[in-house]
This record gives structure tokens, C-alpha cells and sequence, in this order.
């Protein structure tokens, strides 16, 4: 049985490492702040506690206020799983960084998520459409696209 | 060894009257219609062959609805493809490409000018036949570069190159196992060959031979598992990607033409021609053939196909080396042995066929193929 | 000495025989061998994630028939569970051992489909393809039998499935559990050791562990490269629990090793298929949902092993009666993210079955 | 190209083939062979009980993809709703089935044919005289009515058609 890991304690051995970083930690999830989530995952996926090696899914939810960013993580070493969240704030152009260089099987989901949700992925090599076509107007799972 | 007739006997064939108007010009004339009729019927004939086996060994039916048994199936495509609109893609060139397919079909069709269908029941029993049949069936390999390089298109493009690097490789075991033949009967005239095979057919003397024409033979003919040219799941149709109606028939007709010609030219050189008890030549001639073609409808329903690597690595690797050593081999029994002593020969050319393919495998590996960019 | 050659760009598909859908491969050619190769996806976008949010949740299940359309009762599985999680449902016993067997099914069909398709992308003229359509159109029947239609099946409900199984329905699983074995052994001595079959596929298009981890590729083609992950052992959902059956994996992660995983699922997934019959309880097959659910605020993310690979739903509910984010995970499009560092190097013709070998189903990469 | 074990792999797959030439196809000739769908098809049409329909318009509803048209006027008479149009596109539809399972009063059954190619999408919206049962043209299938099930004929199957393969 793949063991949800409880975002409390998981939150309690990051905070001395990533001071200030973590939002909100429930039970399921742990909201950090899209600055330092880069770091966060980075330091998730090498230390030997987690290793988290595979990444499930990246999601992006729209909440009209905010976007929010929802990472699945697993690990097949240890079998337990934890789900990290971030939010970006403004329509315009919201950006979060980019986890390419962790994991690869983030390219075409961050792809996917820019094409449909309208947010850019820093440092993400090859940030276009990846569904419709490239002079498509806005994103179609927004909310607000009609 | 095997004695050679001098009297070529031409006597089977109904010949005309030279004193008729126009002399032999008449005969000629009679006798290349009938032998496209022929050719045209079996390619029909074969059509629905290859149609109904493929279908009954993928468990379906094939076609049945044409006719009784569909076997009007052939002539029904035929006519449908002929009235078919010719498209033509912009930028193509266009000369060549009208040309291709007009190059491609005469060869095939003139190769059947030295086929034995009984004895001596030929257009033409030129005394250099095999010669002319390895010349002239060279050439359609020309019309279907011409069709490849013509048509624009980047699939015929890669067909036409993989063609041509084909049939340039498989010339040379087809020519050598061919050659170890000749050594045996001592003359390059088709009907020769046949009548050479009195006492036993050649698949029994050249067991190796027969194996390297075989194979080699499917190759040039681009039949499965080397039908790399119109690699469906690969390069769309190959090199008649951009065909269509009477110029795509043309093709059709070479395809099968040569499926023909090459189980003729298997029948003739292996497994004794026309001859057999009972039945008429002609019928044991289209017997044999047809069996012939069984067998390679039956390899293109079961077989993958090869890669292009692959495809070179056989024939030069494999069959060039099996198909030189064959003909040495043979050479030193047609010197050494006294005259009709093919009882020696069978065990011992089996023998060493059935070692040196042994041999041979054991160069190959697995897995190669990776080229580093 | 090298003789200076230009590369060039052939365009393979949408419109190719071999590429399973309207794919598209821009792939850059030196001769025969593939240099670059880039994926441009898209042709088959209906938008199913934006479409969800204007539906109801039992109505989100017919365009989940849609994604996978080869396995369409594994996404109707995921999608279900995904609901069950969010509104807290409790599913009857039989109906479990019912989606559990349907969706074994759904896997030894699936499995066919791919391993016919691998080898006519292969060469071999249809023949082995056909043989294996043979034993789909059985499995076919069966669905057609309790769900009433023969690719879309829109069997699963939210908190059960749709009907009981007809009276018919076990006898004939039984003579088909009865045929099966026989008809794989039968495509293990067509084309198993078929030495063409061989020198095409072994040693061909490899993945290694780390690349595939890394990648996020699963099902099949992630057990070839010796990975034991199966989520119906590492998180076993319905009652996969009860079962006992093996995880078939490979170890080179070749062409041909995806190729043996997939063959021996299939007599796995027999072997629970069985087993599912054998403690099949009685009872209801359906616990009362109202029509229109209408789950708590909240959000769940189920998946379930679907037989390319992991499949995922990802739903966000704000108390509505239709979801207010479905997110999917795309296993095949996940399974192409490594096609072009497996293909890089080799022949076109190589390109062609390490894309077969992928078994990816264009409806659910672009969904 | 290595013969691993000289071609012996060749001969096998080719054996396959030989038997398989030699078996029942297993395709049926279509039109004039024709096998019986399951008892539950969803098949590409609608069937409707005029007597029991009450308009409530739980099957518009429930469509997913709203080609249901349904408008109702009062009937005060009797004291129900009086349906006045009932029409499917069946061209939209994509035959999923639930409005049949929705349906409270057993008022809508899908058909059980499935031969229904037209010329004109026009040709495809069926209304309500189309529909009606009574009409006589329509089969209901047997998809959530067990009873109407039980009456249609059994569903061909292949793995009893095909007993070669049995011990």
C-alpha cells in the first residue's frame, strides 16, 4: 500500500531546511511557496528520508484568485507518496519554476499545463503549445475562457 | 555428368508456315500475344491466390463475392484501379514519372520471352537465356528508381534508395548460385537447363544453391520478409506512394510479374521445368509455379520484415560467401566425378549445406544496429 | 572517411499507417538513421478536461469511454474511483469482484491489441494481428453482453457498475478462461522465436531504469526495464489485494522484453480473473447514488495500474453537481515523453516498433 | 541476423499459419449471415412508452451530450404534463445509455436495432411518433429491462462458435 505521508510531519522536518517557505501544511498536502519549490523538490527527490524518484502528475487547478499548482509525488523505494501545492497569483502572466531538470517526465505536463492553464514554467526548455495551435488565443481551462 | 542434348528439340511447338505473308513476323507477333495473355492470367491467377491464402491464414475468408469462389476478384480490382481518376501531385518530374512505370513493366514482360513453358514451348530459346533473364530483369529496378525519384516524395525517396541498395547486393548470390547450376548442365539455354534435369531435379544436387536462390530471389522480388520497398508500416507504399490509376496497375502488374517470373525461373532451374508423369507439360509447368508461389504467400502471411542493415548484412555476409563456396564445391565434383554420379553428390551437397549454414549462423549477433549521432 | 550526407525531415503522420492515431514525427534523417526526433501532438484535442467541468459526474463517464478508447472499462474504473473517494462511497462487494474482472479483461485485450500492432508494425503482413483480433472479438462479446456495446462501454457507475452480469455471462467466461491459454501459447510458438522477430527486437530501442523512473513511464513498459511496480501490488485499490498473481518484468527494456511483459500479463491477469470468479460473492451490484452526485468541497486523486500504465483522475469538487476541475493523467502521453531518447540513433524502421512497442492510444495522449 | 537456433522459429511460426489455413474462418459473412447482438444493445435509437412517460424531463436532463428535446405543456385534466415534443438527434447521440437508466417511470428504451445508416443528418432527429412503441417499428432492447431481455433471442458468441481449440 502506497503510504500517504502525512504533509504535518513531513512540514516539521523541512521547516528547519526551508525556513519560511512552507504556507500550510493539512494533512494531505503541503502548500510552499512557489519561490523556494524548486529547492523544496530538489531536496525531496535526493535526500534518501524521502526519495521521492517519480513524479505522478502536475496539475493546475484555477481558483479565479489563484492558480495552484498540484505536484504528486512518489516514491517507489519506499512506497509512500505526498502531495506538494503552490500557488500563483495574477492572470497576466503567472510563473512558477520550472522542474524539468528534476524530473523529465515534468516536460510535457508543464507543456500541457501552460497550453491549457496559461502559466509559464521558468527554465522549462522548450515552454509552447503543445495541444492547439500556436497562435491560439487565451487558455481553455481557465475559468474565465468562454 | 549430366549430358547435355544438342538436339534441341523445338518440334512441340506449333510453328507457322514461313511462306506466309510476312514470314516469321507473323509468328513472333502470335506467339508475344499469347505469352502476355499467359503471363496476364497467371498474374490474375496468382492475385487471387496469394488473396484467398493470406485471408484463410488471418482466419478471415477473403475476397468470395465476385463470381463463384470471387474469382473474378483479380479482374474486378483491375477494372476499378483502370477507371480510376489519375492524380497527379504537383512537383513531380513529370517525364520521369510518366516514364517509371512504362520502364519497370516492359523488362518483366520480356523476360518471359525464354521461359520453357514444355519443351522447346518458348518465344525465343536464345542460347545465352539465363544470361538474358539476369540482364533484363535488372532493369524495371530502373523504372522503379525513376518512379521513387520522380514522385517528389520522401517515402518513395527512401524506398527508391532502399531498392536499388537491394538489388545490387542480391545480384551477385543470385548470379553465383545461378552459375553453380550452369556448371552442372554446361549450357546457359532455359531449355537446356530442363532437359539436363532428366534423371533428377537440381533442388537435389544443389540443395545450397536452391536455399541462397531462394532467399536472394525473394529479395530482388522484394517479396516478405523483404518487401522493404513498400514497407507499409514503415514508408507508406514506397515508391508508388504517388500513383494512382493505370500507372499504379503497372506497378501492380510488375510486382506480381516478377513474383511470376521468379517462380518460373525457380521451377525451371530447381525443380525440373515441365517435366513430370501424366499430365501435360504446360500444366506440370504452372504446377510447379504456382506451388512456388504458395510457398511465398505463405512466408509473406507469417514472416516480420527485416531492416535495411539487416537485408545488406545477409547477402553480403551470408549468402555472397555460402554462394562462392557453393560454386567451388561444385565445380571440383563436375571435374572430379565421373559422369552420373549423383548419388555422391546428394548426400555430400547436403551434408555441406546443412554445415555451413550451421557455420554461417554462428557470425551472427543480436542487437546491433545503433549508429551514434 | 565520412562521406558528408544531409540530414533531412520527413514528416511521419498524422496520416501514417503505423502511427496508431493521428500522431505526428518530425523526425530528422541521415540516411536511414534518425537523428532528432520531435513529437507534435494535438490532432485528436477535444478538450475533455474543460468538457468534464460542464457535465455531471455520472455524465463525465461516457467521455472517459473516449480517452483509452482500446480500455475504456480501466478509465471508467479510475474515473469511478476517483467520485467514490471524493463523495466518501462505499462500493458493494460483488460489484468490486465485477470491476475487477472486467478490467483483467480489459487488460488481456488491451495487451492484444498492442502485441498485434507491435508486430504489423513489425511486417508481419497482419496475420498475427488478425489472430489476436480473434481472441479480442471473444472478450469483446462478453462486454457486449453485460454492458450492451462493443467499445464504448460505460459500464462502471458511481458506487457499482450499471448492471448485473447476465446469467450467460459465467459460462461463457468460463469457456473463454478455458480457450485462452492455449490461444497464447499458440502466439508464443507463432512469433516468439522467430529469428527475424528477434533480430528487430532484442537489443532495440532501450530504455534504462533510471531514464524510465525519471520520465515518469509506467505499465509495461516500465516493468520491461526490471522495475517491479505494479500499483495493483504497491497500492493495491478494489480488491486486488485478495489476489494472488506475479509482476511480470523484463530486464534489458528492449523492444522484445516489452513485447514477453505484455504476454505474460495476460496469463496473469487470467490467473485473477480465476481467482475473481471463484470468490465472487452474491448481493447487490449498486449502492443507491442519487443521480446527481453532489460530492463535498474537497479534491481526490485516484489511480489505478490500466494496462499501459499508471492512470489517474485527478477531481476537485466545490460541492456542485458537476466537477469543478477533472484533471487526467496521461499514461501514454507520459509513456512518449522518452520516445525520442529510445529512437535516437536508430533506423526508421526501428522507429516505427520502439513507437509500437510504447502502446500508446492517440485518445488518451491528447485527450 | 542470427539464427539462433537456425530457423527453427521460422518453421514453428510457419506451421501456425498452415493450420490456420486449414480451420474455419472465423469471420460470418455479414449480410446474409446474421449473428445476434447481445440482449442488451445500446442500440443507435431510441424507443418511448408514450403511456408512461409523465414529462418530467429526467432523460433531458441526465444526457450528456443534450440531444433530448422535450417540451411539456399542463394537462390539467388528467393532472399530469402532456408532452407535446419529444425529439432525439440521434445523430448527436452517442448511445451511453443513461437516460435510460435515469428514467423513473421505465418510459424510454433503447432500440435494438442497429442498422440505421441515413443519407441527411436531418434524416438522423427521430421524434416522438418515430419513437413511440406503440408505433410498432421499434424493438426495445433489453439494456436495464431484464424482463424484455429475457424474451429476445441469445447472443452469438465466439467462444462457443469456435470449439476447435477445446481439449
Amino acid at each position: 500500500m502506497t503510504v500517504a505521508l502525512s504533509a504535518k510531519e513531513v512540514a516539521a522536518k523541512l521547516e528547519p531546511k526551508f525556513p519560511a517557505s512552507i504556507i500550510e501544511s493539512n494533512k494531505d498536502s503541503l502548500l510552499v511557496k512557489s519561490e523556494s519549490l524548486f529547492e523544496l523538490i530538489s531536496f525531496l527527490k535526493t535526500t534518501p528520508e524521502f526519495d521521492f524518484n517519480y513524479l505522478s502528475s502536475i496539475t493546475a487547478v484555477d481558483y479565479l484568485d489563484y492558480f495552484e499548482l498540484v505536484y504528486h509525488l512518489t516514491s517507489m523505494e519506499h512506497n509512500h507518496s505526498l502531495v506538494i501545492k503552490t500557488r500563483c497569483y495574477g492572470r497576466g502572466n503567472p510563473t512558477v519554476p520550472s522542474i524539468v531538470s528534476l524530473y523529465e517526465g515534468a516536460n510535457v505536463q508543464e507543456r500541457e499545463i501552460y497550453d491549457l492553464m496559461g502559466i509559464s514554467f521558468e527554465g522549462h526548455p522548450n515552454m509552447k503549445r503543445i495541444f492547439l495551435w500556436d497562435g491560439f488565443e487565451g487558455h481553455p481551462l481557465r475559468k474565465d475562457y468562454l | 555428368m549430366v549430358i547435355v542434348n544438342p538436339n534441341v528439340n523445338l518440334g512441340n511447338l506449333p510453328t507457322l508456315s514461313p511462306d506466309w505473308p510476312g514470314g516469321f513476323w507473323w509468328h513472333w507477333l502470335l506467339f508475344t500475344v499469347i505469352i502476355i495473355a499467359v503471363v496476364i492470367v497467371m498474374i490474375m491467377v496468382n492475385v487471387y491466390i496469394a488473396r484467398r491464402q493470406v485471408g484463410r491464414m488471418q482466419s478471415r475468408v477473403g475476397p468470395n463475392r465476385t463470381g463463384p469462389f470471387g474469382i473474378f476478384q483479380p479482374l474486378a480490382d483491375a477494372l476499378k484501379v483502370l477507371l480510376k481518376e489519375g492524380i497527379e501531385p504537383a512537383s513531380i518530374d513529370r517525364l520521369i514519372y510518366w516514364l517509371a512505370p512504362v520502364v519497370a513493366v516492359v523488362p518483366v514482360l520480356l523476360i518471359f520471352a525464354v521461359i520453357p513453358f514444355t519443351d522447346g514451348g518458348m518465344l525465343a530459346d536464345l542460347n545465352i537465356g539465363i544470361l538474358y533473364v539476369v540482364a533484363i530483369s535488372s532493369i524495371s529496378t530502373v523504372g522503379t528508381f525513376m518512379a521513387g525519384w520522380a514522385s517528389n516524395n520522401k517515402f518513395s525517396l527512401i524506398s527508391a534508395m532502399r531498392v536499388i541498395a537491394a538489388i545490387v547486393s542480391y545480384e551477385m548470390p543470385v548470379v553465383l548460385s545461378i552459375a553453380s547450376v550452369l556448371l552442372l548442365v554446361g549450357s546457359l539455354s532455359m531449355n537446356d537447363i530442363v532437359l539436363a534435369q532428366q534423371d533428377i531435379p537440381f533442388i537435389l544436387l544443389q540443395p545450397l544453391g536452391f536455399v541462397i536462390f531462394f532467399i536472394a530471389g525473394l529479395a530482388e522480388i522484394s517479396r516478405s520478409p523483404f518487401d522493404l520497398l513498400e514497407a507499409d508500416s514503415e514508408i507508406v507504399a514506397g515508391f508508388f506512394t504517388e500513383y494512382s490509376g493505370i500507372k499504379f496497375v503497372l506497378f501492380y502488374l510488375v510486382e506480381y510479374g516478377e513474383a511470376f517470373f521468379f517462380s518460373c525461373l525457380i521451377t525451371t532451374l530447381f525443380l525440373g521445368g515441365w517435366r513430370g508423369p501424366a499430365l501435360p507439360e504446360w500444366l506440370w509447368f504452372i504446377v510447379k509455379a504456382v506451388l512456388v508461389w504458395f510457398v511465398i504467400v505463405w512466408l509473406w502471411a507469417t514472416l516480420p520484415r527485416v531492416r535495411i542493415d539487416q537485408l545488406m548484412a545477409l547477402a553480403w555476409k551470408f549468402l555472397l560467401p555460402l554462394a562462392l563456396i557453393n560454386l567451388i564445391i561444385t565445380a571440383i565434383q563436375v571435374l572430379a566425378l565421373p559422369e552420373g554420379s549423383w548419388w555422391v553428390m546428394i548426400p555430400v551437397n547436403f551434408a555441406v549445406t546443412a554445415v555451413l549454414i550451421l557455420l554461417w549462423s554462428k557470425l551472427f549477433k543480436l542487437g546491433w544496429g545503433r549508429v551514434e549521432v | 572517411m565520412a562521406i558528408r550526407t544531409e540530414p533531412f525531415v520527413l514528416n511521419m503522420g498524422p496520416v501514417h499507417p503505423s502511427t496508431h492515431g493521428v500522431y505526428r514525427m518530425r523526425a530528422t534523417l541521415d540516411g536511414e538513421v534518425v537523428v532528432d526526433l520531435e513529437p507534435v501532438i494535438g490532432y485528436l484535442h477535444r478538450g475533455v478536461e474543460k468538457l468534464a467541468e460542464e457535465r455531471t459526474y455520472t455524465g463525465v463517464i461516457p467521455l472517459t469511454d473516449r480517452l483509452d478508447y482500446i480500455s475504456s472499462m480501466s478509465n471508467n474504473l479510475a474515473y469511478v474511483m476517483a467520485v467514490e473517494k471524493l463523495a466518501g462511497i462505499k462500493v458493494p462487494e460483488r460489484a468490486e469482484y465485477l470491476r475487477v474482472i472486467m478490467a483483467e479483461l480489459q487488460r488481456i485485450c488491451n495487451h492484444l491489441i498492442a502485441v498485434g500492432s507491435f508486430f504489423n508494425d513489425c511486417g508481419a503482413y497482419f496475420t498475427p494481428f488478425l489472430h489476436m483480433y480473434r481472441e479480442r472479438e471473444k472478450i469483446i462479446d462478453l462486454f457486449e453482453m453485460v454492458s450492451g456495446q462493443r467499445l464504448t462501454y460505460n459500464y462502471m457507475r458511481v458506487g457499482g457498475v450499471s448492471q448485473d452480469i447476465p446469467e450467460e455471462f459465467l459460462p461463457a467466461l468460463d469457456r473463454f478462461l478455458a480457450q485462452m491459454p492455449r490461444c497464447i501459447d499458440e502466439y508464443d510458438l507463432f512469433l516468439k522465436e522467430n529469428e527475424i522477430l528477434l533480430a528487430r527486437s532484442k537489443g532495440v530501442g532501450i530504455l534504462t531504469r533510471e531514464k524510465a523512473i525519471n520520465c515518469s513511464i509506467t505499465g509495461p513498459v516500465l516493468r520491461a526495464t526490471g522495475v517491479k511496480w505494479d500499483l495493483r501490488k504497491a497500492d493495491p485499490y478494489s480488491v486486488y489485494d485478495r489476489f494472488e498473481f506475479d509482476i511480470p518484468t523484463g530486464s534489458a527494456g528492449d523492444c522484445y522484453d516489452r513485447y514477453r511483459v505484455r504476454i505474460a500479463e495476460m496469463r496473469q491477469s487470467l490467473r485473477i480473473i480465476e481467482q475473481a470468479l471463484k470468490q465472487l460473492p452474491s448481493g447487490p451490484v449498486r449502492v443507491e447514488v442519487p443521480h446527481l452526485v453532489r460530492p463535498p468541497v474537497g479534491e481526490a486523486y485516484a489511480h489505478i495500474e490500466s494496462p499501459k500504465g499508471e492512470l489517474a483522475f485527478y477531481l476537485v469538487s466545490d460541492n456542485s453537481i458537476a466537477p469543478y476541475r477533472c484533471h487526467i493523467r496521461p499514461t501514454s502521453l507520459l509513456n512518449l515523453s522518452a520516445l525520442r531518447d529510445m529512437a535516437i540513433g536508430w533506423k526508421i524502421a526501428d522507429l516505427i516498433i520502439i513507437f509500437g512497442s510504447i502502446d500508446i492510444c492517440l485518445g488518451e495522449v491528447d485527450r | 541476423m542470427k539464427f539462433e537456433r537456425y530457423g527453427i522459429g521460422i518453421a514453428k511460426g510457419l506451421m501456425v499459419t498452415l493450420k490456420t489455413l486449414f480451420r474455419h474462418p472465423t469471420v460470418s459473412q455479414y449480410p446474409e449471415q446474421r449473428l445476434h447482438t447481445s440482449r442488451r444493445i445500446r442500440g443507435n435509437e431510441l424507443a418511448w412508452d408514450r403511456q408512461k412517460c409523465t414529462g418530467c424531463a429526467t432523460c433531458a436532463k441526465t444526457c450528456p451530450q443534450g440531444v433530448i428535446e422535450i417540451v411539456t405543456s399542463t394537462n390539467l385534466v388528467e393532472n399530469k404534463y402532456a408532452v407535446e415534443k419529444y425529439q432525439v438527434d440521434t445523430g448527436y447521440c452517442i448511445q451511453c445509455g443513461l437516460c435510460v437508466e435515469a428514467c423513473p417511470y421505465e418510459a424510454l428504451f433503447m432500440g435494438y436495432a442497429y442498422e440505421r445508416a441515413k443519407y441527411r443528418r436531418s434524416e438522423l432527429v427521430e421524434n416522438k411518433e418515430d419513437m413511440m412503441l406503440e408505433s410498432g417499428k421499434k424493438q426495445p432492447s433489453g439494456y436495464f429491462y431484464p424482463e424484455i431481455a429475457a424474451k429476445l433471442p441469445r447472443q452469438t458468441l465466439l467462444v462457443e462458435k469456435i470449439t476447435e481449440k477445446e481439449q
